[in-house]
């Protein structure tokens, strides 16, 4: 029900419900935001220095939040943040620099990539300086990265007035010894301020201090309640006297919820065309649809025959019908992949421009699938394809029983996999993490695995030619173990074959696009998706599609489809001016 | 021949709320059956009857005292070889409709212990229905009728009887027959008697019968002893027709009083014996009926009295009997116009 | 032989039985622990990855999720096996479980306290409604056994006692929360209610256990009114109930003499699954998303949590172990055979 | 003196062997009696039957790889698909019927191994009392205590269940309890009766008088037991795969509730409510079945109900 | 009303049995456990009725309070008790009232017919309420009375359950509770069954006692020959459903009219007299469904038996204060039995 006040009824009012799909209500645990769980809502209690737009391919365009702007040295040796001079905490108090320096003093207990302990990690801080109550100057370290705006900008700011006794008083003086000192003084300086992180964790201030469109009112189980905050700087914008951020354990809730017309806003969820439907006949439901930077592949472990031999990739990626899966799948929530560049398909046609249409796109071809296994040595009898050294060839494809959308896609496969004479099953494991466990364990043949992890390309290659491929990053230096060690468990080689880039250590190029240059990027974005293409370390299945749903009838105004502030909170989108109530929406 | 000197067993009932608590079944009983004798114990209820016949079929353990089987000592045997000698002597259930498995015929019932038997003996296996048919006429049914019955299709004192030719398939030498004819109808008690009898004067067995009732003690034989037991105790010991006719211990007295009168055929006895409501487990150290006995002394209540022939001043009683005050009442009841 | 215990005897007797009992107990819960805590450090699987990637799932970048899930590296137990054993019963002597992992910085006692609330209320609520309703139809049941009403309600106890309780759970939410959308389809209140004594806030909380509550009652009546028809129509079989017919005393106090000694029996299975409401109710939490103790079980599985986790089914364990030693206090207080130590 | 000894059974008696057989025939036209009496129990019979046929032959129905109809996911009910199409577009009723196997199989082997060892135990307790029996009975009550459901939940995060036997040896593991402690009073009270003693008197092997004379006199409840067992396992099996802890690879009903819920949002939309309801609806016909032959079982066991 | 002490000159009721079957429902049909019985309590007097197991001596005794529970049916016959009327007529309300206050029921198995969760006073003060009562301390005065009458301690006992009391204790309580309203008729089934004899004798002393100081009808069940013949005045003999010979104590055992009366007694173990005299009749006592539907229930073991007993079932006859239901009956027996016996 809506409780508009007659003050607010033609501006605004009303309860506005939603769903934070990042994290579940816990009534237990403390509004803090350095908590995983805590309770505080991005863009609602919970305010950062900037909202990440939605942008394919750079990753440092940001809407301005607590920071009203910002200017980067051109060498990006260190950033200037300039802080909104009327935002203000919930109990009346500005935000001040200060806030800024202790929220930062208190990422680094939490560890991070701006704010690693070792300033030689790249793009790590280096300094940080007030240079005004409305200033903050913060310097990037020896090892430039493209992102360090982007994770400086993704700075939670909390009072510093509430949790600034949280840092001892010679806090930035431990901070200069482990990050400059030498020896048994930084290491002890650093365990020190490591060791600040689970009191930071643990701290609940009892009582919400924002800085965001609203203060948290009051948690239950099942929900969280958030009023507004008459402090905000752009109170006018925000329509909702109140928000209620609803729990969620599973996905068929969340469609309860919407086909009920309970929710404005809810974040993305995958969902069953049937479901789909009712929701969309829901009075005043509307799907936004834009761009999701995550796609999902099924990746193979090449330390395991007969997945070594890049023929038998390839035969599967012709066997596999993407569209079919998809359709399967996540009907709503994914499109088939084009092909396999390791790149969302609406990032790698930014990245490689007409390049993209040449790479090979495996289209369904059982002729072509025969080929490539006959290729690789198998044979097949009775209809059904062996190893080459004539025992049965099973191919298991194991997915996390909990992501109902991975169980379609690997029982879909399986059974097209099947109609091939390929004898495939689905093994599901009880949960995401025993399964991520075991998957980095090697004890997986085929996995389903998230890829294209945008828009960074560092990010998104680093998911094929990373950690779980071999190359770990460490102090700096990159080196490369042997397949099933040290969660090596995708057991590609070191070098490849590239044609015309010739020889390539595809870890090494991932490295390097975290401090390349915008060009250089390019080139070496398109050596790597050419790799992935050709080796296909993973068949790419389908790219996410960011789906999110909202209700018109008692809010308007929301995001049109594509928008650049659509992964971000409703709560985002109301400080953005967007959500405005519905003219006749008093239901 | 069987016998027992000084058999003494004490119950602990453990658990409850009481916690251990002490229930000493049989003080002290000396006992002995020979071939083709008879023995009968008698006493009121909980008097130690049950406990004594499942020590002599060795199913159960006692605590003090020896048993002698065939002039074995069983104390000096290990578990395992005392099992051949306790097969000797059988017990006869006082229910012959749980002695018997519902589920199993009576050629079943008959069949296993007969099969051991056979192996024993080195018999041959053909011997085995032989012997069941002939074993099931010598106790008096029709081994074609009974055999392929269940046991609830047959009557109380068939029952009994099938019981009884189970036992013995063992060839025993002492049959423990523990109030086997007080679930049998009426009308057929006598039967059973009869048959326990025959036997013994056929097969040389020894009959060891337990019951409350003296009369029908005295219809196992006419010849046999009479064991009178109270609190686990003996306390009269003699001839059955001697003891019947001449009691002198107060319980027996108590208890052959108690035989109700068959007004129209009997008259009472001349005098009755009425015991006393039990008032606690009476003094330590003295008699064990002090509590009960119409007749009890200081003396009675100081020390406790053993078993004996001392019948008063000069005299020998023709049984023994543990009192301090035997005398001779008339208290049964006498036949009238037979 | 009997005899009649003089009381303070009998409160010597009792007070000896309860130790006897407590110890059994303690031990029981300390092979529980142990087990828990063995099983919980050979689970496989890696919760931080776990968040991590489920956090990128959900859209996060790969830096904030990172940056979220950094910290549970810092809570993992190290030692080696023995040392963290021993650490683990020693905090277990002062009634700490650890830190929970996937509420990072709280209590797993608090977490477990906060659940425990959710589970008691509807489960109770439940128990005891189908106990009533249960024992009620049950006595219903034996004494029209042979006519066809009787037939059904024992036909239809036979049945909800068979059906597992997740069947009679998603059936209810498919009619009452999908196709006739008349109850909640889950939580336990509206947050927008204030927490307190006021008609909004009962309202709502009843209105989100109906649900759970029929669900239990439903899946636990059959048992019930199995037990009782049994029970009674077992004490009818018994002479003292002819006995009294024929002493003339009025029907009422033959049914109470009937219904005392067939339902004496069932307190004690009643103080069981009260003991086992603590664990009984994983499906139905799970299907109604009521956050009590076996969701929290279920979810600390989920997310690799161990110390939630080992606390949970500690917590569960002890609640059953706690639960039969009153079950079998209970039996000796209200029956006087077991009482004076008759019958044991 | 004289004695007579009196034969007490009529004179005419039907030879042995026509009357045994005439009783074993007494006594299936006993069941078959009981069974008429109420129709509703030869139901019973004729479910639990066509389950059992299930179990054997109805993977064999079907292809190994079930057909799919890409176009008709989640189709409604029709002749073809009595019970509509799953997500895939395969015939539900062909789902049921094919993982029906799976299920009845760990149904089976957990009734064998609870059965098995409860009574194992049970009647080793009973019969030899004493010290073991006080060891064998704490045993017990941890086993009855210790909360089953939990327990497997934190045993799935170890232990992959990965064959239907694997899964009924733990699901038997954890529930012996209650058949031990039962078949320990049932076998304490047997031991009272004469029949078990004057087996012991007549020195007859405890071989012997376990398997001839204790068993069969407990074989109708046991055997009733082993019924209900099968619910049970069935019931915890497909209650675990709902919830998603235990990892799948076959289809089964379990499996089946879990992806109709939590992916195709069968309590969501009636749309793929059939492809909830088919496996609800094999489960509570299941109980049906075995509940109705335990009640006939009851009748035909129990003397006191039949005379009624 | 209020519990009154007893009277011991109240005239003692009548009871009447009139051609009283009852039949039980089996998987056979209806079969009678009693049939067409005819049976007549002189006032004052105690009635024994002897048989062996299943001869239908329950099911007499709980027809005179109207009390045959299913599947039996009492399907014929009437019960007369003075001051009641016909008890096979009462319905609800008058039924319940007669039982307790009119007639008193000692059960079977007394030991088995207490609440085992209440303790006796408890149950007495139910009794007292369901009778309207309304002096109930007078009530309680009166069964401590009756206790101690019977030797026990009054007090405790009231304050016992019944798990604390002895069987003869419990017997004795039955008897109490039977008594304690002043019911004037008072049934006894079984009460001695499995006492042991130095309790039996206690017990029956008790109940002629009793029975004399209050001056009641009683009747007295039991399969032992025995306890009946220590205190009752009327014999009634039982078999196969039927009264077979019924009369005075001493003249039905003195002089046994009908075979089974005399095989029954000859099957009695005696303390004294001749051993070899002593036999058990041979055959078994029939059960329902072994009972002839046509002739003598007896014949299958009579040493009589006649062409007759196949077809007729022998009327019973009413001579000399004596009544027989045998066709053997005047004629000259002697003869056949001695050849038996040789
Ligand atoms: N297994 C047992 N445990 C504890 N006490 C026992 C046990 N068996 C017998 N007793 C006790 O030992 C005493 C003697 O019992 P027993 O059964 O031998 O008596 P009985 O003479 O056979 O009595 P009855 O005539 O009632 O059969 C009784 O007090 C009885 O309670
Ligand atoms: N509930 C019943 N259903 C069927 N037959 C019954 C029932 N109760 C008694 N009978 C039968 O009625 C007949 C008479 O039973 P009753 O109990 O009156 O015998 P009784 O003389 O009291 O025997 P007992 O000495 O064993 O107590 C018996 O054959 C018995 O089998
Ligand atoms: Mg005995
Ligand atoms: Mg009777």
């Amino acid at each position: 029900g809506t409780t508009g006040t007659t003050e607010t009824a033609r501006t605004g009012g009303g309860v506005f419900t939603t769903i934070d799909g990042s994290k579940q209500i816990n009534a237990s645990a403390p509004i803090n935001p350095f908590n995983p769980v805590g309770s505080v809502f991005s863009g609602y209690n919970g305010m950062a220095l900037a909202w990440p737009k939605n942008d394919p391919t750079d990753p440092n365009q940001f809407y301005p939040a607590i920071a009203g702007s910002w200017t980067t040295s051109p060498d990006r040796s260190h950033v200037d943040i300039h802080l909104r001079p009327d935002a203000k905490w919930s109990d009346g108090v500005p935000v001040t620099s200060e806030d800024v320096r202790v929220s930062i003093g208190l990422a680094y207990t939490q560890g991070g990539t701006a704010y690693a302990l070792d300033p030689k990690a790249a793009g790590a801080a280096a300094d940080i300086q007030v240079v005004d109550p409305t200033t903050v100057r913060i310097t990037q370290g020896a090892n430039r990265s493209s992102t360090f705006l982007a994770n400086l900008l993704s700075t939670v700011v909390v009072p510093a007035h509430v949790f600034g006794k949280l840092l001892p008083a010679d806090f930035w003086q431990l901070l200069k010894t482990a990050q400059h000192g030498q020896g048994a003084v930084a290491e002890k300086a650093k365990s020190a301020i490591t060791g600040l992180a689970e009191k930071v964790i643990a701290f609940d201030p009892g009582h919400d201090v924002s800085a965001g469109p609203f203060v948290l009112e009051r948690v239950n189980p099942g929900a969280a309640l958030l009023t507004r905050n008459p402090y905000f700087y752009d109170r006018q914008k925000i329509a909702p006297d109140k928000v209620k951020i609803l729990n969620y354990t599973g996905n068929e809730q969340i469609w309860n919820y919407l086909i009920a017309g309970r929710l404005d806003n809810a974040p993305f969820t995958s969902v069953p065309t049937a479901v789909m439907n009712r929701i969309r006949e829901a009075r005043g439901s509307k799907v936004i649809k834009g761009y999701s930077p995550v796609a999902v592949s099924l990746a193979f472990n090449q330390a395991h025959k007969p997945y070594d031999n890049v023929h038998v990739r390839r035969a599967l990626a012709y066997l596999i019908d993407r569209a079919q899966v998809t359709r399967i799948a996540s009907p709503e929530g994914g499109t088939p992949a084009a092909t396999t560049s390791g790149i969302h398909a609406q990032a790698a046609r930014a990245w490689l421009g007409s390049g993209f249409d040449g790479l090979e796109q495996y289209r369904t071809n059982p002729a072509k699938a025969d080929a490539e296994l006959k290729a690789a040595g198998m044979t097949k009898r009775n209809g059904r394809w062996a190893m080459p050294d004539g025992s049965p060839w099973k191919v298991r494809i194991h997915v996390p029983a909990s992501f109902s959308d991975w169980v379609a896609a690997g029982k879909s496969i399986s059974s097209q996999l099947a109609d091939h004479g390929v004898d495939a099953s689905v093994v599901t494991a009880a949960d995401y993490t025993l399964y991520l466990g075991e998957l980095a364990e090697g004890k997986y043949d085929l996995g389903l695995w998230l890829i294209g992890l945008g828009p960074s390309p560092y990010n998104i290659f680093q998911r094929l030619f990373g950690q779980a491929n071999g190359w770990q990053m460490f102090g700096g230096r990159l080196r490369h173990v042997a397949p099933g060690t040290e969660g090596n468990w995708m057991g590609g080689p070191e070098k490849v074959d590239a044609d015309e880039a010739g020889v390539v250590d595809p870890g090494e190029l991932t490295g390097k696009l975290n401090y390349a240059s915008q060009e250089e990027q390019k080139r070496i974005v398109g050596v790597l998706a050419k790799v992935a293409n050709e080796q296909l370390p993973v068949v790419q299945l389908w790219d996410y599609v960011n789906t999110q749903f909202v209700n018109t009838s008692r809010y308007t105004a929301f995001p049109p489809d594509d928008d650049q502030a659509l992964r971000l909170s409703s709560g985002v989108w109301m400080q953005l001016g967007m959500i405005r109530k519905a003219e006749k929406g008093r239901a | 021949m069987i016998t027992g000197t000084g058999i003494s067993k004490t119950f602990r009932q453990r658990g409850g709320v009481l916690g251990a608590r002490e229930v000493p079944a049989l003080r002290d009983v000396d006992f002995a059956v020979e071939r083709g004798g008879a023995v009968s114990f008698i006493g009121e209820s909980g008097s130690g009857k049950t406990t004594l016949g499942r020590i002599i079929a060795g199913l159960e353990t006692h605590d003090a005292g020896e048993i002698v089987i065939d002039g074995v000592p069983m104390s000096s045997l290990s578990h395992r070889r005392r099992q051949p000698y306790f097969r000797r002597v059988q017990l006869i259930h006082q229910d012959p409709y749980s002695a018997l498995n519902p589920t199993r015929t009576i050629h079943q019932a008959l069949e296993a212990p007969l099969a051991l038997r056979a192996r024993q003996t080195g018999r041959p296996r053909s011997w085995i229905d032989s012997r069941a048919q002939e074993l099931l006429s010598m106790v008096g049914i029709d081994p074609g009728y009974v055999l392929p019955r269940y046991p609830h299709q047959l009557s109380g004192g068939m029952r009994q009887r099938v019981v009884i030719a189970r036992a013995l398939t063992m060839d025993p030498e002492v049959l423990v027959a523990d109030e086997a004819v007080s679930m049998i109808d009426v009308s057929l008690r006598l039967g059973i008697l009869a048959l326990l009898k025959d036997l013994r004067e056929r097969l040389g067995v020894g009959v060891l019968f337990i019951t409350h009732d003296i009369a029908t003690a005295r219809y196992i034989g006419d010849d046999g002893e009479l064991y009178v037991l109270y609190r686990g105790q003996v306390v009269e010991r003699g001839a059955t027709e001697k003891i019947i006719a001449d009691p002198v211990h107060p319980y027996t007295q108590s208890l052959l009083s108690a035989i109700p009168v068959l007004h129209g055929l009997e008259q009472p006895g001349a005098e009755r014996v009425v015991p006393k409501e039990p008032q606690g487990e009476g003094p330590p150290g003295g008699c064990l009926f002090v509590p009960r006995c119409p007749f009890s002394t200081e003396r009675c209540e100081q020390e406790t009295p053993v078993l004996g022939r001392d019948g008063g001043p000069g005299q020998e009683t023709e049984q023994e009997h543990a009192c301090f005050h035997p005398r001779r009442r008339s208290v049964i009841p006498v036949g009238v116009g037979e | 032989m009997t005899q009649t215990v003089p009381g303070r005897h009998r409160a010597a007797a009792i007070a000896r039985k309860v130790a006897g009992h407590v110890v059994r107990g303690l031990v029981m819960i300390w092979a529980v622990a142990t087990i828990s805590f063995v099983i919980i450090r050979e689970i496989p699987g890696n919760p931080v990855l776990g968040q991590y990637e489920s956090l990128i799932q959900k859209g996060m970048s790969p830096e904030q999720a990172e940056r979220a899930t950094a910290v549970l590296y810092g809570f993992l137990p190290t030692g080696n096996l023995w040392q963290q054993y021993v650490g683990y019963l020693g905090s277990l002597l002062h009634f700490d479980l650890g830190r929970s992992l996937s509420t990072p910085g709280v209590e797993v006692t608090t977490l477990i306290g906060h659940a425990a609330r959710w589970t008691v209320l509807p489960v109770l609520a439940g128990t005891l409604l189908s106990f009533l309703l249960g024992v009620t139809m049950g006595v219903y049941a034996a004494i029209k056994r042979s006519g066809r009403l009787g037939d059904a309600l024992a036909l239809s106890g036979s049945l909800l006692h068979g059906v597992p309780v997740y069947v009679i759970g998603l059936l209810l939410t498919a009619i009452f929360a999908t196709l006739w959308p008349i109850m909640p389809s889950g939580g336990p209140v509206d947050v927008e209610f204030v927490p307190g004594l006021n008609p909004g806030y009962i309202g709502s909380l009843v209105h989100h256990a109906v649900l759970p509550v029929v669900t239990y009652t439903l899946a636990s009546y059959g048992g019930w009114i199995l037990a009782m028809k049994s029970n009674v129509v077992a004490v009818l079989g018994d002479d003292f109930i002819l006995a009294a017919e024929l002493r003339g005393l009025r029907r009422g106090i033959v049914f109470r003499y009937l219904a005392r000694n067939a339902i004496l029996p069932l307190f004690t299975i009643l103080a069981l699954s009260i003991g086992m409401l603590f664990g009984g109710s994983i499906f139905i939490e799970q299907i109604f998303n009521y956050p009590g103790l076996g969701l929290l079980l279920v979810n600390s599985i989920s997310s690799r949590d161990y110390a939630l986790m080992g606390g949970t089914f500690l917590v569960i364990t002890v609640g059953i172990v706690v639960a039969n030693i009153v079950a079998d206090l209970l039996y000796t207080v209200i029956d006087p055979r077991v009482r004076s130590g008759g019958a044991a | 003196m004289t004695v007579i000894v009196n034969p007490a059974g009529p004179p005419a008696a039907p030879p042995a062997e026509t009357t045994r057989a005439t009783l074993r025939r007494n006594f299936w036209r006993g069941v078959w009696r009981v069974l008429r009496r109420k129709p509703s129990r030869m139901a019973g019979v004729v479910i639990v039957a066509l389950f059992a046929l299930m179990g054997v032959a109805g993977p064999l129905l079907y292809p190994a790889q079930l057909p799919r109809d890409d176009n008709a996911l989640y189709a409604p009910p029709s002749l073809a698909h009595p019970f509509g199409t799953d997500f895939e577009g395969t015939d539900v009723l062909a789902l049921v019927i094919t993982g029906a196997r799976y299920v009845l199989l760990t149904g089976l082997a957990t009734a064998v191994i609870t059965v098995a060892l409860g009574t194992a135990i049970g009647l080793f307790a009973g019969f030899h009392r004493g010290r073991w029996d006080t060891v064998l009975m704490r045993l017990t009550d941890m086993n009855l205590a210790i909360p089953g459901l939990p327990l497997l939940l934190v045993l799935s995060t170890v232990w992959k269940f990965e064959s239907p036997l694997e899964m009924g040896l733990v699901l038997g593991v954890l529930g012996w309890g209650g058949i031990a402690r039962a078949v320990r009073s049932q076998t304490l009270s047997l031991r009272e009766r004469g029949f078990i003693e004057a087996a012991r008197g007549l020195g007859l092997p405890t071989r012997h008088i376990i398997g001839r004379e204790l068993l069969p006199s407990m074989a109708p409840y046991i055997a009733m037991n082993m019924l209900i067992a099968v619910t049970g396992a069935v019931y915890a099996q497909v209650g675990l795969f709902f919830l998603g802890v235990l990892p799948f690879e076959s289809n089964n009903w379990g499996v089946m509730l879990n992806l109709a819920v939590f992916n195709g949002g069968a309590l969501t939309t009636p749309a793929a409510l059939p492809y909830l309801m088919a496996p609800l609806i094999a489960i509570l016909l299941l109980t049906l079945g075995i509940v109705l032959i335990v009640d006939a079982m009851d009748e035909i066991f129990n003397p006191r109900l039949r005379e009624e | 009303m209020t519990a009154q002490p007893a009277t011991p000159h109240a005239a003692a009721p009548g009871v009447r049995i009139r051609d009283l079957t009852v039949v039980y429902k089996t998987p056979a049909g209806e079969l009678p456990a009693v049939r067409g019985v005819d049976l007549t309590l002189a006032p004052g007097t105690i009635t024994g009725v002897v048989g062996e197991s299943g001869s239908g001596k329950s099911t007499l005794a709980l027809s005179l309070l109207n009390a045959v529970q299913p599947p039996g049916r009492i399907a014929a016959g009437s019960v007369e008790i003075d001051g009641l009327g016909d008890v096979l007529t009462l319905r609800g309300e008058d039924l319940r009232r007669a039982r307790g206050r009119e007639v008193g029921y000692v059960f079977q198995a007394a030991q088995n017919s207490l609440n085992p969760l209440k303790t006796i006073g408890k149950q007495l003060l139910d009794l007292g309420r369901s009778h309207d009562v309304e002096d109930l301390r007078a009530l309680v005065r009166d069964a401590r009375e009756l206790l101690a009458r019977m030797g026990m301690d009054g007090a405790r006992v009231l304050d016992s359950y019944q798990h604390e009391l002895s069987g003869g204790m419990r017997q004795r309580v039955g008897i109490m509770l039977a008594l304690v309203l002043n019911a004037k008729v008072v049934v006894l089934d079984e009460p001695t069954t499995a006492l042991d004899m130095i309790t039996q004798a206690t017990i029956l002393r008790i109940i002629r006692e009793v029975h004399e100081e209050r001056a009641l009808t009683t009747l007295v069940i039991t399969h032992d020959v025995g306890a009946v013949a220590e205190v009752a005045d009327d014999l009634a003999v039982m078999y196969g459903g039927r009264v077979v010979e019924h009369g005075p104590v001493t003249e039905v055992l003195g002089d046994a009219r009908h075979p089974y009366t005399r095989g029954l007694i000859r099957a009695i173990p005696r303390l004294t007299g001749d051993l070899s005299l002593a036999r058990a009749l041979p055959g078994r006592p029939p059960t329902l469904g072994t009972l002839p539907a046509q002739g003598c229930v007896f014949r299958e073991r009579c040493e009589r038996r006649m062409d007759i007993c196949e077809t007729d079932d022998p009327a019973a006859v009413t001579h000399d204060g004596r009544t027989v239901a045998c066709h053997a009956t005047g004629r000259p027996l002697e003869l056949v039995g001695r050849e038996e016996l040789v």
